[in-house]
């Protein structure tokens, strides 16, 4: 009964890895030009994608304080950790994100059949 | 449980011994709370509860505790004995900060027949101790508790 | 039939609806109940109601013990005491409710045609309150808790009776609960019907999974782990926080839909609320 | 406190639920992160006219709310208990129930 998904599930998690690691390494090449800015891109894109997963209902429950830990490192000066931190919570929500398109389309396989 | 049941005597032959050995009436009788509540093994809190921690085991006490607790914060413990003349009935739980959980004074006329709710922070062995007669009786049964989870 | 009939008003029902709605409610439970029956086969209908004690031998008997003498009769005297208590403006629940607001458990949650919304037992609660100038209380638990538990006793043993009128937007609200259900979400990527459909009966680290069918019987239930009374959408928000899942609001309309296609499940079994549980 | 005493043969059963919240002393307070002070009952007496009938002495295990169950000879129905509670802040709390 549960394994008609895990293919499909496992796709998803591999391409949201792939988005995420292809937008790593965008973004490291902004870090080393202005390190500043660049954190408040990664940080206003996490935060977007946040309110996307929101919005459609699916947001996860720890995205926030990840986000919350994230500013709490950036004010200490920690840019590498804030960055870390801001990338994992834009992941998570890309990651929702997917869920929920994923949930919209194919809910019906977790309906018991007749 | 092993070092700290070394004077729990088990066979009739120690029985025989533990009759000499608690002639002398225990404490209890007059007292109020005890400090055996704040006393961290069970040894030392049967010692001071009762003047004594030998005890025999008894197959006529009958301590009804689950086998797996379905939640260690409300484990319903009961005891009963057809034990003669009870005059106080003792639970501990060996692996509780302090073991001793709870004694009841059981003048004439009571029955022998208590329940209780306690808290079991591990996995361990839960204990009833008997007075009859001015012995002691023993019976205990291990309560497997199981942490983590989501409720169900 | 049923189904094209449903479908139909459905159509007719709405240029609001971009994508006609497909329930059918009744044959939902019929494949439902089928299922949990095929699942639990030595489970009697009733005992649904019981959740997992309906067949974990060990637990059962620990719960029985703990009924006799019910840790939430406190709770539920006092919710008596909020429920008969009159307003500031003299007015009171039973004013509120058809039959004074007793016996009426089973019916709820109720679609309500004129604002084309599910309402739930709690939110009834609440709207009687502010309609006579009182504040609403706080949803999840506490009094709003103890007054739906002492609400449910006065329907001890009646049998659920959630309706589902031939309203499109009843059927809409129904499907949008019956989505959310089996949609998986949170970071472990579980539906509600992971663990309460498809896993029930089996365990998950400690705790053995209840069946869906069954579970609002005994809402507001006192739970262990929270030692109170808590409504069924607390649970809720609780079982989506341990899928690591962003919880709604309680008493949101995705959670009162939730509840209406939940209850509905469970139509055909007595009420038995408030029960303890976990 | 809740008491529900009622013969059964020639045995007057006693069942009741204490309102206590039992703390150990050894909990944390999750916001705060300081020790809760122990509060919890340490004898539980009841008694049937003059006689005690029952007395229980509580560690800091005994749950949330005690519950405990007793029985005794000599009551009739509609004979007055007496039940009263002390705890280790020196609270106490004295309640009558009738058998039923």
């Amino acid at each position: 009964m549960a394994n008609y998904k895990s293919n499909k599930l496992i796709a998803l998690l591999f391409t949201a890895l792939f988005i995420t690691a292809c937008s790593e390494s965008g973004n490291d090449a902004a870090v080393s030009a202005d390190p500043e800015a660049a954190l408040k891109q990664l940080m206003h894109e996490a935060k977007e994608a946040q309110a996307h997963a929101h919005q459609l209902g699916f947001e996860w429950s720890n995205t926030q304080s990840i986000l919350d830990e994230g500013q709490a490192a950036q004010k200490a000066g920690d840019h590498a950790k804030a960055h870390a931190l801001y990338q994992e919570a834009k992941h998570q929500s890309v990651l929702a994100v997917e869920q929920a398109n994923y949930a919209n389309e194919h809910w019906q396989l977790l309906v018991p059949g007749k | 449980m092993q070092e700290k049941r070394r004077l729990l005597l088990k066979s009739v032959l120690g029985f025989t011994t533990v009759l000499g050995a608690v002639a002398a009436m225990p404490k209890l009788a007059m007292a109020k709370w005890s400090k055996a509540f704040d006393i961290e093994n069970v040894d030392g809190a049967l010692g001071e509860l009762y003047g004594s921690n030998e005890m025999a085991a008894s197959d006529q006490i009958k301590l009804k505790v689950p086998e797996i607790a379905e939640n260690g914060a409300v484990v319903p413990v009961s005891v009963k004995t057809d034990l003669p003349n009870v005059t106080n009935i003792s639970i501990l739980a060996d692996k509780n900060p302090q073991p001793l959980a709870a004694s009841f004074i059981i003048p004439e006329g009571t029955a022998a027949d208590v329940s209780i709710r306690i808290r079991l922070g591990e996995t361990q062995v839960v204990s009833a101790v008997v007075e009859s007669n001015g012995k002691l009786y023993t019976t205990e049964q291990e309560v497997k508790v199981t942490i983590g989870g989501c409720g169900g | 039939m049923k189904a094209i009939t449903y479908l139909s008003l459905a159509l007719l029902g709405a240029g609001a609806f971009a994508a006609p709605t497909y329930a059918d409610p009744k044959a939902d439970n019929e494949v439902m109940h089928e299922f949990f029956k095929k699942r639990f086969p030595n489970v009697e209908f009733a005992e649904f109601s019981n959740g997992v004690y309906a067949f974990d031998e060990n637990a059962r008997e620990q719960w029985l013990e703990i009924e006799d003498f019910p840790p939430y009769e406190d709770a539920v005297e006092h919710g008596q005491t909020l429920f008969e208590t009159p307003f500031a403006n003299g007015k009171s629940y039973a004013d509120c409710f058809e039959n004074g607001g007793l016996n009426i458990r089973q019916g709820y949650p109720k679609f309500d045609a004129d604002s084309g919304q599910v309402v739930t037992l709690e939110l009834a609660i609440n709207e009687c309150r502010t309609a006579n100038g009182e504040e609403a209380l706080p949803y999840g638990r506490g009094d709003i808790a103890a007054i739906s538990a002492y609400m449910a006793t006065t329907s001890a043993g009646e049998i659920i009776n959630v309706v589902v009128p031939s309203d499109p937007k009843a059927l809409a609200a129904y499907e949008a609960g019956k989505k959310l259900f089996y949609e998986r979400r949170g970071q472990l990527n579980m539906a509600c019907a992971t663990c309460h459909v498809h896993s029930a009966g089996g365990q998950i680290r400690a705790d053995i999974l209840s069946p869906a069918l069954g579970h609002t019987t005994h809402f507001p239930a006192y739970r262990f782990a929270v030692e109170d009374l808590v409504t069924i959408q607390h649970r809720y928000a609780g079982c989506n926080k341990q899928v690591r899942a962003k919880p709604f609001e309680l008493q949101s309309e995705e959670y009162r839909n939730l509840e209406y296609y939940h209850a509905h499940m469970s139509n055909g079994l007595p009420v038995n609320g408030p029960g303890s549980r976990k | 406190m809740k008491v529900k005493a009622k013969m059964k043969k020639d045995m007057a059963v006693v069942k009741l639920l204490a309102k206590h919240p039992m703390e150990t002393g050894l909990r944390k307070d999750k916001k705060t992160d300081k020790v809760i002070p122990a509060k919890y009952i340490q004898e539980l007496i009841c008694k049937h006219g003059d006689k005690v009938v029952f007395e229980a002495n509580f560690g800091r295990a005994v749950s949330k709310n005690p519950y405990v169950s007793f029985s005794f000879a000599g009551a009739k129905k509609g004979d007055a208990l007496e039940l009263s509670w002390a705890d280790n802040t020196g609270e106490t709390l004295v309640v009558d129930a009738v058998i039923k």
